[in-house]
């Protein structure tokens, strides 16, 4: 018979306020195995918890239920109290009889009973519950980082200044991601490429970093840990020992068609090219499409004009294994295509640009060398209208129903520089409203308005209709209700950001979670910002929401502690609700390894004593280290062989008996 | 569905008192009923609440159990297709359960008094709309005696 | 190919010309256009409230008849293909109007939206394809520099209507070039005539129309087509019209041309 | 002479609740970015824009907007519904106002004994049948 | 089927002579016209009393369960319903394959006893010989002969697998695969199950299951009920105690019928040997259904390399219990 301790919150009054705690004391007496039970006010509090620990040792409780907030958020505290007092911890239950209770309920009589009854129910799954004991396994010391932008870069030196190995992952030629294609930064102005291009040369110089650039990671299995990845190393068609950056073969390259990625389609490229002068690494890649000699066979220009003989047209994509103990995801963000915001005139006419393009205009690298003109005819612009919200807190299907955050700030920033640069031109900011919650912000965009002239205008644009040379922007100030008609020589859009279209797919890779714009979940979105569900992976920058820079290293900074909290442990403990087989009932069937989402179940054979003879059977076996506890397979095991651990059938069907009573 | 259109149902059923038990899975569901406690949104106390790791743990002798000892509902949710935290654990509830839905409808259970539903960590609001849902239906069809053990006293 | 078609009463009266010449083109290109039988007058603008039910009964009896034929509806006018498609998608995704007009009209067959209704636009871009139909033109509109003007009711709202792109469509361009003209594009192709505002706002209207052929003389229009017999009577009432400076006709009629079947 | 009382918000008005049930839009999901006054091609004949016409809604102040030409002056020709970010059909809301003026016998826009004189030849069918569709009841 | 019988007879002398099995399991004729039981064959000399008739209903592959033959070497022989049974048996890991030589035995259908009483034919009757789409009951007062659809089982009416769908060695030549009545038509009497009120269909089903006497026998049939335990005998678990109380026959049905998904073969065993001729059929076939139609056409025990339909998903499954998608206005 076990003796059973139960402990009932009040909360404070969070609890206690819906809940008649002497009714549930009363109550909880006569429940089948309680021999003690006890209220307070703050259980999780110190003295809550040495009254636990003291009448587990007072009472000789082999069971303990207590009655408070979510297991979701002190159950570990409580199981470390009963771990404190020498009982197993996997013997104590939670009944939430706050989040489900006392919070969602106001009828005091109806919601004691209710408290009584979820006590009830915790109680006869208490009475069940088996002392279960963690197993532990080893941590690989080495973190991979998916994703090179600032988030990634940023993340990479923390965790390699601490000591451990880091594997950057980056997709493209280069690291440096969308900031490196910043001209200026808000709310300081300084400029983008002078802070970020230092942090990229320290990831490449550093000895414990290996940037795996023109990269993509293509399978990741495993656990907290230990997770083993596949990357993918896509054929460069250069040899990055032989190549010396020179560049020779960027300037010889016959081809230069394709549109510049970096420069935002607004010049060509080679192609052969390294995205930008500053790329690290410092290495070409062949574009096998525009490539004249994949194309054709014919040319091979690169290949004759390097002095290394770096260029290798045979390469191919090639695999690398690696073991991680824990993985960042820092993957970064879009902008949203805006062919469907036809009104706009964004894919039909030339002088309507995303802000992103403003930044190339604008940027003394770029392809204007920092003249700022108009791109249909280089003229110089008199009038810029700048629209916010392009597709941002947009409910219908073409845009996104949140704020996309950053683009009030550069908005402002553009205009700024605009009107820095020339005087004489006019800026117009149409808004819906203008968001500067961020330290410096609201200074600087209010110096936009008084220091630089920038008009701002609370509404927005219809319609932009180009006539002759100009834009007419159809417009409104809704504050005034005047119609307005702006002859504009050049259009900005800060079009809305969006998760990377493969952000499910990584997902699903990772068994992390996406949020319906397909932003990555973090685990709490207050307490556990920089974690995921899964344990071992951490989110940082804007694949997890928009994101200005400074949050997106702050993020970078945080989740690089977190993961260093993991790679510092020499072992992880295991969650040890697991399930097992019953090896007597199981018949072999193993339809529960064909449904297994870890594929923690394999066969084995044993060999059974029946009837005096010794009998070979094929069983289901379950590796604890790989097993996640989901259960799933209990329910496809009919006979129920295999039972889940700290939530076994018998615990289950003895809640709903509880509940029902 | 409102509270305010609730209410009204409960007080056309005046005495009836149901008991939904809902097996919320603990990543999401169960983190969006403790989301709808957070937020102080409202629903009734008749629905009570058992824990598990994953909609997948879900056996369908639970669901039959509830029923036998005297529920007038029976609620399983889960993490959206797709969002399991188990990778795939609910996308084999959805099977699991459409069947039985369907095979619960064939012998009579009204459809009302069983319901699956996919409810996320952040969706507090359709935790208690998804609750509130099920209540006003169950009300309106009264207790329910089929599969129930007639030895069993609530 | 067969295919029910619905006129609708402007094109028996003062459209005729926008029925004619599609009919007869349409026989060029050998397709058969089967005027529905006891067809009735769809209503001419689609009851935006969410508790009329009367004025949608008469779409739902053709499109219901077009079902019970088994062939694609087609329209012309652009107001009546706006009331179809839309009734219809009100019948396909509102269960309680779709349960109320069936227990009303008590046909054999409840109707759930199982048509489809496409405008003769659409049957030409999709059914027969530009490039066929360039194949056949006869009479090439060489030099011809013509603007198109969609109007509202065929481009919006696009969920429903599915028809082009509602702020840059192409396919009457598309048409247009497959004849040998030239289409002229001009921003305001798709801005609003004002529709049935002439009969009682005229002066909103005649600065909605003049913001129009504006534009299009400004890219060089020397005429102007449409699908709707409403904007072109409000096209053809503006002040620039009327002075002579461009020309209003139906699409059709430059399909005839083109077909050689103007006088078919 | 604006009084204080008047612009007290009052969402829960029967008259503004039926609008919403009749055009089955929710007006409290427009947050004021006047995109639909913007594109407006008919706003030179409004009295009350556009998204004046839901901030009213908003307050509560139907009164005004039943006695305002604008509505009159709205086209439904749903550029403003196939542009609004926040998936308001304020077409929709337009006749709905309409409608509730109307469907008031006596109230109708169109004296109908007039009609005949205002057409001229060559008007088509559809804008009577429009006209009337939208004018009369 | 006489001269497939004298086959049969010589095929298992052979087998049992040559050493080449320790068992043959096959049917061997009772005293009654209508019993033709199945029979272990150990020695040649018995084999004169095996018998293939139209009477050999009885699946012999449930038999098979490993335990049961411990480690012997075994000559079955499958009909085509038998070898769909084989099948899923082996999918369940419940035979031991290199254990057991399959003949198989393409079936022309099986005589249902109560209709061949309800046409009086069984009155005298010696015998009944096949010819073929007809049967001749041989009876002391002469040879009648019927219509062969007339009094084979319902299910073999529907049967679309009469041909073994494995054996190591087929007898005879294969029968014409298409059915007496159209295959879909089987699910019709769930269709007019489905059609009834909530409150009819309860009725009809608490009628039907009060009758069970929980003699498990519809279980102990079934090749898709073969686990070692059976979870209705775990006394721990306590799911189902012995008192007779009609929710515990309820849950009995259901959840038995839930655990055969996937895996039931609809050979309608489990029907034929209630003795309280509880329709389970109605029950097995409703899953059936559910599953062709929301997940794909799936036959258990046509290839036990698939996947059954509860251990694999697909992303886009359909369910039956969301209405609607997800967002959009008024939600």
């Amino acid at each position: 018979m076990q003796r059973v301790g139960v402990f009932i919150c009040w909360c404070g009054t969070n609890i206690s306020s819906t809940v008649n705690i002497d009714e549930v004391v009363a109550a909880v007496k006569n429940m089948p195995g309680v021999v003690y039970s006890k209220d307070y006010q703050y259980m999780c509090s110190e003295v809550g918890q040495n009254l636990v620990k003291d009448a587990i040792k007072e009472h000789n409780l082999t069971r303990v239920v207590v009655a408070a907030c979510s297991p979701r958020m002190h159950e570990s505290t409580f199981r470390k109290a009963a771990k404190a007092a020498g009982l197993n911890p996997y013997l104590l239950e939670i009944a939430n009889i706050r989040e489900h209770c006392s919070w969602v309920h106001k009828d005091k009589k109806a919601a004691t009973q209710k408290a009584i009854s979820l006590t009830k129910a915790a109680v006869a799954k208490a009475i069940l519950n088996q002392p279960l004991i963690p197993g532990e396994v080893g941590v690989e010391q080495r973190a991979l980082v998916i994703g090179g932008g600032i988030a990634g870069i940023q993340t990479a030196l923390d965790i390699a200044d601490a000591g451990y190995e880091v594997d950057l992952v980056e997709k493209t030629p280069s690291i440096g991601g969308k900031m490196a294609q910043l001209d200026k930064t808000f709310p300081t102005l300084d400029c983008s490429a002078c802070i970020l291009t230092p942090k990229m040369v320290d990831a490449s110089m550093h000895d414990k970093i290996n940037i795996y650039s023109y990269s993509e990671v293509e399978e990741v299995n495993g656990f907290v840990g230990n997770f083993e990845v596949v990357i993918k190393q896509k054929a460069r068609s250069i040899d990055m020992e032989k190549c010396t950056g020179c560049g020779i073969c960027l300037a010889k390259c016959p081809a230069k068609t394709a549109l510049s990625e970096f420069e935002e389609g607004l010049s060509k490229r080679a192609a052969i090219y390294t995205p930008f002068p500053q790329a690290v690494p410092n290495v070409p890649v062949i574009d096998r499409e525009t490539c004249t000699k994949f194309r054709t066979g014919k040319c091979g220009v690169c290949a004759k004009v390097c002095p290394t003989g770096a260029i290798d047209y045979e390469q191919k994509d090639e695999r690398l294994n690696q073991k991680y103990g824990a993985i960042i995801v820092t993957t970064g963000y879009d902008l949203i295509n805006l062919d469907s915001f036809g009104e706009y005139q964004y894919a039909d006419h030339p002088d309507v640009i995303t802000g992103l393009e403003f930044e190339r205009l604008v940027n003394a690298a770029g392809p204007t060398a920092g003249k700022l003109v108009r791109p249909s005819d280089k003229k110089k612009p008199k009038k810029v209208v700048f629209i916010q919200c392009v597709g941002s807190r947009d409910k219908s299907e073409r845009g996104k129903s949140y704020c996309s955050k950053i683009c009030c700030m550069y908005t402002a920033k553009h205009a700024m520089l605009l009107r820095d640069k020339y005087p004489d031109c006019e800026a117009y900011v149409f808004y819906i409203d203008v968001r500067t919650a961020g330290k410096g912000f609201e200074e600087f965009q209010r110096r936009a308005v008084e220091n630089y002239g920038v008009n701002y205008i609370k509404g927005m644009v219809g319609k932009i209709f180009p006539t002759g040379d100009k834009l007419k922007v159809n417009g409104v100030d809704a504050l005034s209700g005047e119609v307005l008609e702006i002859d504009a020589d050049m259009v900005v859009l800060a079009s809305a950001t969006q998760a990377k279209p493969g952000a499910s797919d990584v997902g699903r890779m990772l068994s992390i979670s996406t949020d319906r714009d397909n932003f990555f979940t973090e685990a709490h979105p207050k307490l556990r910002p920089v974690e995921t569900h899964c344990a071992g992976i951490y989110l940082a920058g804007a694949c997890q929401g928009p994101k200005d820079i400074p949050e997106t290293v702050a993020q970078a900074s945080a989740a690089a502690a977190k993961a260093i909290g993991i790679l510092s442990k020499s072992k992880l403990v295991n969650n040890p609700c697991v399930s097992q087989v019953d090896e007597s009932v199981c018949s072999g069937c193993l339809a529960c390894t064909k449904m297994c989402p870890y594929e923690a179940i394999t066969e084995k054979m044993v060999e059974q004593k029946v009837h005096g003879k010794i009998r070979r059977r094929r069983v289901a076996e379950v590796n604890a280290a790989l097993c996640q506890g989901c259960g799933g397979c209990t329910v496809t095991c009919r006979p129920g062989a295999i039972d889940l651990k700290g939530f076994s059938n018998k615990q289950i069907l003895a809640e709903v008996d509880a509940i029902c009573q | 569905m409102s509270v305010i259109a609730n209410n009204a149902a409960v007080k056309n059923a005046q005495a009836f008192e149901p008991l939904i038990v809902a097996f919320c899975c603990n990543w999401c569901s169960y983190a969006g009923a403790d989301l709808a406690g957070t937020s102080r949104l409202n629903y009734p106390a008749n629905i009570k609440i058992i824990r598990v790791p994953c909609s997948c743990r879900v056996n369908a002798n639970f669901v039959l159990r509830a029923f036998q000892r005297g529920a007038d509902g029976v609620i399983i949710a889960g993490c959206h297709p797709g969002d399991c935290h188990y990778m795939t654990g609910n996308y084999y509830t959805r099977r699991r359960f459409s069947l039985l839905k369907n095979l619960l409808a064939y012998v009579g259970i009204e459809e009302a008094r069983f319901k699956v539903d996919w409810i996320s960590a952040s969706e507090g609001n359709k935790f208690a709309d998804v609750m509130n849902g099920v209540l006003e239906k169950v009300h309106k069809l009264g207790p329910n005696r089929k599969l129930r053990d007639s030895r069993w006293r609530r | 190919m067969n295919y029910s078609y619905y006129p609708g009463c402007t094109l028996k009266t003062k459209a005729q010309n926008l029925e004619k010449f599609a009919l007869h083109s349409a026989q060029a290109l050998g397709v058969n256009l089967v005027e529905q039988e006891e067809w009735q007058c769809c209503g001419a603008v689609y009851p935006l409230s969410t508790d009329e039910i009367a004025t949608k009964l008469a779409s739902v009896r053709s499109l219901a008849a077009a079902r019970d034929k088994g062939e694609s509806l087609v329209t012309l006018c652009a107001a009546c293909h706006q009331l179809m498609k839309r009734v219809n998608h009100d019948m396909q995704t509102k269960e309680d109007m779709r349960e109320k007009v069936n227990n009303y009209l008590q046909l054999d067959d409840n109707y759930q939206g199982e048509s489809k209704v496409i405008h003769y636009l659409e049957l030409l871009r999709d059914e027969i394809g530009f490039e066929t139909l360039a194949q056949k033109v006869k009479v090439p509109l060489k030099g011809r520099k013509v603007a198109a003007y969609y109007g509202c009711l065929l481009l919006r709202p696009k969920e429903i209507m599915n028809f082009d792109d509602p702020e840059r469509p192409t396919v009457l361009e598309d048409f247009l070039e497959s004849l040998g003209a030239s289409a002229i594009h001009y921003p305001y192709k798709t801005e609003c005539c004002g529709g049935y505002l002439s009969v009682d706002k005229e002066e909103v209207v005649e600065q909605m129309v003049d913001n129009i052929i504006r534009s299009a003389l400004e890219q060089g229009a020397e005429e102007i087509v449409t699908a709707c017999p409403l904007c072109k009577y409000n096209l053809e009432n503006s002040r620039l019209c009327s002075k002579g400076e461009i020309s209003i006709s139906y699409f059709t009629e430059l399909l005839a041309e083109a077909l050689d079947v103007k006088e078919a | 002479m604006v009084s204080r009382e008047k612009i007290t918000p009052d969402m829960a008005k029967k008259e503004v609740v039926r609008i919403c049930e009749i055009s089955d839009e929710n007006i409290v999901d427009c947050m004021q970015c006047g995109k639909c006054t913007a594109g407006c091609p008919a706003v030179h004949g409004m009295d009350i824009l556009p998204h004046q016409v839901i901030r009213l809604l908003q307050l509560g102040q139907i009164d005004q907007l039943l006695q305002s030409e604008a509505i009159w002056s709205c086209a439904a020709c749903f550029t403003c519904a196939s542009r609004c970010p926040r998936a308001v059909d304020i077409s929709k809301i337009m006749e709905a106002l309409r409608l509730t003026l109307v469907r008031v016998k006596g109230n109708n826009r169109l004296d109908i004994e007039k009609v005949p004189k205002l057409l001229d030849k060559n008007i088509p069918q559809q804008a009577i049948v429009s006209g009337f569709r939208k004018y009369v009841k | 089927m006489e001269k497939i019988k004298e086959e049969i007879r010589q095929i298992a002398r052979e087998a049992l002579t040559g050493k080449k099995v320790d068992i043959i399991l096959a049917w061997e004729k009772g005293p009654l016209w209508y019993d033709s039981y199945p029979a272990f064959f150990t020695k040649e000399e018995e084999v004169d009393s095996l018998t293939w008739d139209s009477f050999c209903i009885n699946n012999l592959s449930k038999y098979l369960l490993e335990e049961t033959m411990a480690d012997k070497k075994v000559g079955v022989f499958v009909k085509g319903c038998d070898a769909l049974a084989f099948n899923q048996m082996m999918q369940d890991n419940r035979i031991r394959r290199d254990n057991v030589v399959v003949y198989g035995l393409p079936c022309p259908g099986m005589i249902d006893p109560d209709k061949v009483r309800a046409k009086r034919l069984n009155r005298g009757l010696t015998e009944v010989k096949q010819s073929g789409d007809e049967l001749i009951f041989v009876t002391k007062d002469g040879e009648i002969t019927v219509p062969a659809h007339e009094v084979y089982y319902d299910k073999c009416l529907y049967c679309h697998y009469p041909n073994p769908v494995v054996y190591d060695q087929l007898i005879g030549e294969k029968v014409a695969a298409e059915t007496a009545l159209d295959r879909s038509e089987r699910f019709s009497q769930v269709e007019a199950l489905e059609a009834l009120s909530a409150e009819e269909r309860f009725a009809y089903w608490d009628s039907q299951f009060s009758k069970c006497m929980r003699c498990f026998a519809c279980r102990n049939v079934c090749p898709a009920c073969s686990c070692e335990r059976c979870t209705f005998d775990d006394d721990d678990l306590d799911i189902l105690g012995k008192a007779r109380e009609d929710s515990e026959d309820q849950f009995f049905h259901l959840i038995r019928a839930y655990h055969v998904v996937g895996r039931c073969i609809d050979c309608g065993e489990c029907s034929r040997v209630c003795p309280q001729d509880i329709p389970l059929e109605k029950l097995n076939r409703k899953l059936i259904k559910d599953i062709n139609a929301l997940y794909g056409e799936y036959q258990a025990g046509l290839d036990p390399s698939t996947k059954a339909p509860l251990v694999t998903y697909q992303l886009e499954d359909a369910d039956s219990f969301t209405a609607g998608e997800k967002g959009g206005k008024g939600t």
